[in-house]
């Protein structure tokens, strides 16, 4: 029923996410909307068909409906496939009974029996919310050449920022000689950037160690934990595995706050990124919302925005991300802010450095955050949010910094 | 229930090619491009899958690759299925020569039809645009035991301007009294939107009737001929329609979408019409861009101006140029400086910077497909 | 995104089965082997497609790996659908926590938010263990004619059978005035199927108080349950809404136990027994394991069976029902037994009304289960049952009533 | 990777239709059953999507209808894909006319596989019937930097028997030194499995060459003409193959599959065959069926003797009825008290009770589709 992959990816998608809790109230996180069309996990998923990985297991436990629904059968993506394609993994009862996933490693290790089926030589291990275009398949060739057991990709970051970052020492070779977790005083700046090829076999080995083990510590009481990045990788350098960094140039963005959020949104605008949605060669890939074009009305005024289709245009758009459906009426004004698919700004209202979750409506004349030339005292200042399913009354304000996730 | 197994679609893909030649050159009318997105086809079968209807022929004569490769699996209308689902049916059948007219082509794909176990057959062309759910039009055939239930709007007919319309003339009990094709009057009366469901038992016997009498006109030989020996119904339909039969009316029917009323009437949320998917990005809008009322699909990059026009996907517009009251197809590149008006680009059209092309309203600038200018 | 639909299915797929233990250890029970080329699923999948509804909750939490990669895309039921299909629904975790489904009715309560999406007028709620073939639309018709809140299907039992199921008392008009289960002295023959059409909305209403009302006994301490068949059908009937029994004629079985699965699948070989898996007009559809055609070879003997693609028979096989990729070798003999998917019976072994689960090896000259005609006692008979991936090794016996869940 | 972007592949699903003339009166070479339950295109698109080929061009010439049937939407063959998938690439294009020879085929279809990102092009027919992959033929091509590397085998020729067999012959470094369309010998040769790998960018070449000379034949103006100027390496492929040349070799090549040793290196366990689904129930066997030495697909119905044969899909023996030696295609009806031998029955052909029919093993009795008797 199965045959052989040589490559099968696991996507850690199960984060609730809570700094962005706003908008994941009822979504996981990679569900996340991104860049006019898109959600978080686009990229991951778009990435694997494009380096030829046409098996993907999805791991997530959190308000799997929406993501599950998203994922479908994985058409969107190509990753329909019969043998293979992408595979929505839930936590399940058996006859011991039922138990969550107890951190990244475990949920793995629970679906060991989903990637033995396809008898791979090589692991990729992905995570749901990072913004990026890589050719794993090369990551994977990297792996190889350097008969590595574990490889792990990597950026370069400016020195003040390392302390945020898993850090990766390496020699002159690329091979890992330690890793630290958020160091205060970095020795690197190659950043993890959660993204890892594994030999199969050693990938298993350590899978089923570190649940035996933490098991046992839990038994005894002592503190324990299942977590991937902390405990397999801690563990492979200690018995001197083969570990190496595989250095990736190009765009990269954690997502995991709002204002990050935000900022990624904003980048796709700077003609300086390097971030770029057009190229046929690489497309991302994203579930259709089968609407009509976008309609422009005679009211509009429109700059330097990236507007989705289904949505009609009819007040002034500047330096802005819109997605599909959005309605912005004649008078409205909409400036360096993220419009989620199907909201509404009504008349006279005016949306500032913001991000406005999905379905949601900004009544005439409300005010959504601010410029930060407006506040006097910058640390007032930052990016506003309203969830999604919000209602915004006439004439109310939601301030700079202000997380809205309710009617007001 | 949900999926009616009761009716089999059949779209007549290539009706009427001959009437937009400058668009049919490459390929047939099924496949002209049309709203920034879509295909003339999607409107049909979108208006079959909204009705629960899953099994669907598509009859084409010849220039069908441009459709072949639209349609694919028939996926993105979801029609890839295994009871019923869409099938191509190519114009070279056992016979050897290409279709003649419809009863000819319903004979040659008679297999196909007689193989359905559907009771109803509903038959659209693709030159008429609109959105209608054909489940209220089959209560009405079933309620009446209707032979032929046909569709037709309320529309204004202008001798002048409209070519191959089919005017029908009912009497107090909507049963059909007269068929005018193309009549020598002007104003408005009941138009033919292509469109009819027949009950398969009966059209069995018109199509072998007609078969073996060597004949193979529908509208000459049973709407005109035998009007009065069957139960031939009419259903007014009173959504907005627009029917395709020039190259100039092309243009108009394109345009007729700026007028949201319209477009909604015609993009209506609960029956929304499926397309082949583009994985276009969002719309780009550069600096200085200014856009007026237009339509404007995925994947396009507007630096320029913008006014009165339907952009489709893809399309590119460079700095200070101006485009006023066009149709740009799919890929049309509009290079820095320009200025064109009432022009319709066909496929990835190349406009180079500084050019100035200006069309009429009334006979608008027909650019062919990978022209270079 | 989702335009509405009439009807929609959902199916309780739930059960770990643990009467048919030796076969559901890895599986859910839906995903059960039967009738040579089918699982229990595909009985209600099939009748849902041929009944032109096309969109079908699936709801399970125990091992759902097999029946999730099983439905997969729903395509073999022609349930893949872009607005609609065929979706497995595992309990998940929310903002306020994570919970496995507490009874049949909290099922479908959790999933409440899937069923609303479509905007159903009436929703059809199913077993996933039960063999027959039937027309839910001419159920709904008639759930609509009666101007129904809830409508059963029934079946006409033997009256000594009776005290085995839930049984409806109505009046002359099809009106159910009354329901016990298990009744010791039955009032009526009419054995509920597990087939319910529900008006949504109602549906909705008594969903919604079952769960506040355990939720209160549950609080306080008292008994409580959130049983479908139980609660809702209950609460319905104190509250005189409209319940009608729709009277099913046909074949129907419930595979609940070891013998009544092997039983349902000899009634396949009775020519009496009116359930025909060869209709073009009402297909049951099964995911396709893509082997080549059986060969039968020289020293074969194949008589009464039914025999599926991929095996090699060159042994004799009378009265049984033969899976996919099953050999019988030559010299082997298999009498009134079942033999599911890849399967391997050695020359000189024996199996006699047995039950032999998936990729497991009968090595040669091993003993499987025995005629009746051989047992002295008729007590000590029984069928004998081998469950998945299990090997009894060369001349080793399993007895009649036996089960051997690991190798011998 | 496990998807390989780098291959496109092209089946020839019509070459050498005129040598089954009975098989492809209403289908082409790739559509004609085989094995049981397959068409002759499955072996080709099986052995493509096995080696991690997702883009394939199926390019046919007449009555095709029948292969646009079994493919669909290439969904059976996990071909139903955004990036790449299946192609049908009808005969019929912009010059108007069909064919005439692979190098013509491939000038008209040329848009295709020039839209194609993939470097290497493997073109396959549909009448060598194998299974293998063609990774390792991928490494070797690379690794020698050939132009055209060829799939032969080693197997017996027999000038009296074959035809329309392509016999190479290479030098001691696999280098082709001679190409022999039907020699007149017999003996163990190095037969052409009418597959090759082409790198792109040379096949661009000598097709635009060949269309500019109005050339059309491969073998002839490619392989015979010019064989020195390119660099066309051999690729030995050791796994069992047969090559349908006529009706009699057909109904051999069938028989052969009763071998289990042949039949094993068909149907391997890692690359399954891949076919569009039937749905049928498992075979039933009757009180007092009899089967020796056959092999029976899904949805057959088994009352009689069936001895030494092929029974495609839901074919009906009835009781007391003895089929020997037969190649029996889908939906064939065989009645009570038959005694049939040495028939090869196409398509839901009928034989009623008491019939008996007797070919010869070298000249099979052929009964056309549908047939009743």
């Amino acid at each position: 029923m199965y045959t052989k992959k040589r490559v099968v990816a696991m996507l850690l998608a199960g984060g609730q996410g809570s700094r962005l809790y706003a908008l994941t109230k009822n979504v996981a996180k990679p569900a996340v909307p991104y860049g006019g069309k898109y959600r978080l996990i686009d990229f991951p998923l778009s990435n694997c068909t494009n380096s030829g990985i046409d098996t993907v297991g999805v791991l997530t436990q959190y308000q799997p409906l929406v993501l599950n629904e998203y994922i479908g059968n994985g058409q969107p993506w190509d990753l329909d496939k019969m043998n293979g394609g992408v595979h929505v993994l839930p936590p399940y009862e058996t006859q011991a009974g039922a138990s969550w996933y107890e951190g990244t490693a475990n949920a793995i290790y629970q679906n060991m029996r989903f990637i033995e089926r396809y008898d791979p030589e090589y692991v990729v291990v992905l995570g749901g919310d990072h913004i990026y275009k890589m050719d794993y398949s090369k990551m994977v060739d990297f792996h190889v050449a350097n008969d590595a057991d574990c490889t792990i990709s990597v950026i370069d970051v400016p020195k003040a920022e390392a302390s945020r970052f898993g850090i990766m020492i390496c020699d002159d070779q690329n091979q890992v000689t330690d890793f630290v977790e958020k160091p205060k005083e970095p020795k690197s700046t190659l950043a993890s950037m959660g993204i890892y090829v594994f030999t199969w076999e050693k990938l298993r080995k350590y899978l089923i160690e570190n649940e035996n083990e933490a098991n046992a510590k839990r038994d005894k009481g002592e503190p324990w934990s299942k977590d991937f990045g902390k405990d397999i990788i801690t563990s492979m350098l200690r018995d001197k595995q083969r570990l190496f960094a595989y250095e990736f140039e190009g765009y990269w963005k954690d997502v995991g706050t709002l204002d990050s959020l935000w900022e990624a949104n904003m980048d796709l605008l700077s003609p300086s990124v390097p971030l770029d949605l057009y190229d046929p060669s690489w497309k991302i890939y994203s579930r259709n919302s089968n609407m009509p074009p976008q309609y422009v009305g005679d009211n509009a005024n429109i700059e330097n925005s990236m507007i989705s289709e289904g949505s009609t245009i009819d007040g002034t758009v500047d330096f802005s991300i819109l997605f599909s459906g959005v309605t912005i009426e004649a008078g409205a004004t909409v400036n360096y802010s993220i419009i989620m698919p199907g909201t509404v700004i009504k008349s006279g209202a005016v949306v500032e450095y913001a991000i406005v979750g999905s379905d949601s409506v900004i009544e005439s004349h409300a005010r959504v955050g601010s410029s930060p030339e407006m506040i006097e005292n910058r640390d007032d200042w930052g990016i506003a949010v309203v969830g999604h399913n919000v209602t915004v009354s006439a004439d109310k304000v939601v301030e700079p910094k202000q997380i809205i996730g309710e009617n007001i | 229930m949900s999926v009616n197994y009761n009716v089999l679609g059949l779209v007549f893909a290539s009706m009427h090619d001959a009437y937009v030649s400058e668009l049919t050159k490459q390929r047939t009318m099924g496949s002209i491009p049309f709203g920034g997105r879509y295909r003339l086809i999607d409107f049909p079968l979108s208006n079959f899958v909204h009705s629960g209807v899953s099994e669907v022929g598509v009859i084409t004569k010849s220039n069908y690759g441009s459709l072949l490769d639209h349609l694919g699996s028939g996926r993105d209308w979801d029609l890839a299925r295994k009871k019923g689902g869409l099938h191509l049916l190519p114009p070279y059948s056992q016979t050897g020569g290409i279709y003649k007219g419809r009863l000819d082509a319903l004979n040659n794909i008679w297999g196909f039809v007689e193989h359905s176990n559907a009771k109803y057959v509903i038959m659209s062309n693709c030159d008429v645009v609109t959105t209608i759910n054909f489940n209220p039009v089959l209560k009405q055939h079933m309620e009446n035991e209707a032979d032929i239930t046909f569709v037709y709007s309320r529309g204004v007919y202008d001798y002048e301007k409209n070519k191959c319309t089919t005017v029908l003339e009912f009497d107090g009990d909507n049963r059909l009294k007269d068929v005018l094709v193309d009549p020598q009057f002007s104003g408005e009366c009941n138009i033919w939107l292509e469109m009819c469901i027949i009950t398969k038992d009966f059209l069995k016997k018109i199509v072998s009737d007609a078969a073996s009498r060597n004949q193979f006109s529908f509208t000459r030989e049973i709407l005109q001929g035998r009007r009065d020996d069957f139960k031939i119904m009419g259903y007014k339909h009173d959504g907005f329609f627009t029917k395709i039969d020039s190259i100039q009316d092309y243009y108009l029917a394109n345009r007729m979408l700026l007028d949201p009323e319209k477009k909604n009437a015609l993009f209506r949320k609960d029956m929304p019409v499926l397309t082949k998917i583009g994985d276009n990005g969002p719309v780009k809008y550069g600096l200085e861009s200014n856009i007026k009322d237009s339509l404007i699909a995925d994947g396009c990059i507007i630096e320029g101006t913008v006014i009165n026009s339907i952009l489709f996907r893809a399309v590119k517009v460079g700095k200070d140029s101006v485009v006023k009251d066009c149709v740009l197809l799919q890929g049309t590149k509009v290079g820095e400086n320009c200025s064109i008006s009432s022009v319709i680009a066909d496929k990835n059209v190349e406009i180079s910077n500084e050019k100035v092309l200006t069309g009429s309203e009334t006979y608008p600038l027909y650019i062919g497909k990978g022209g270079k200018i």
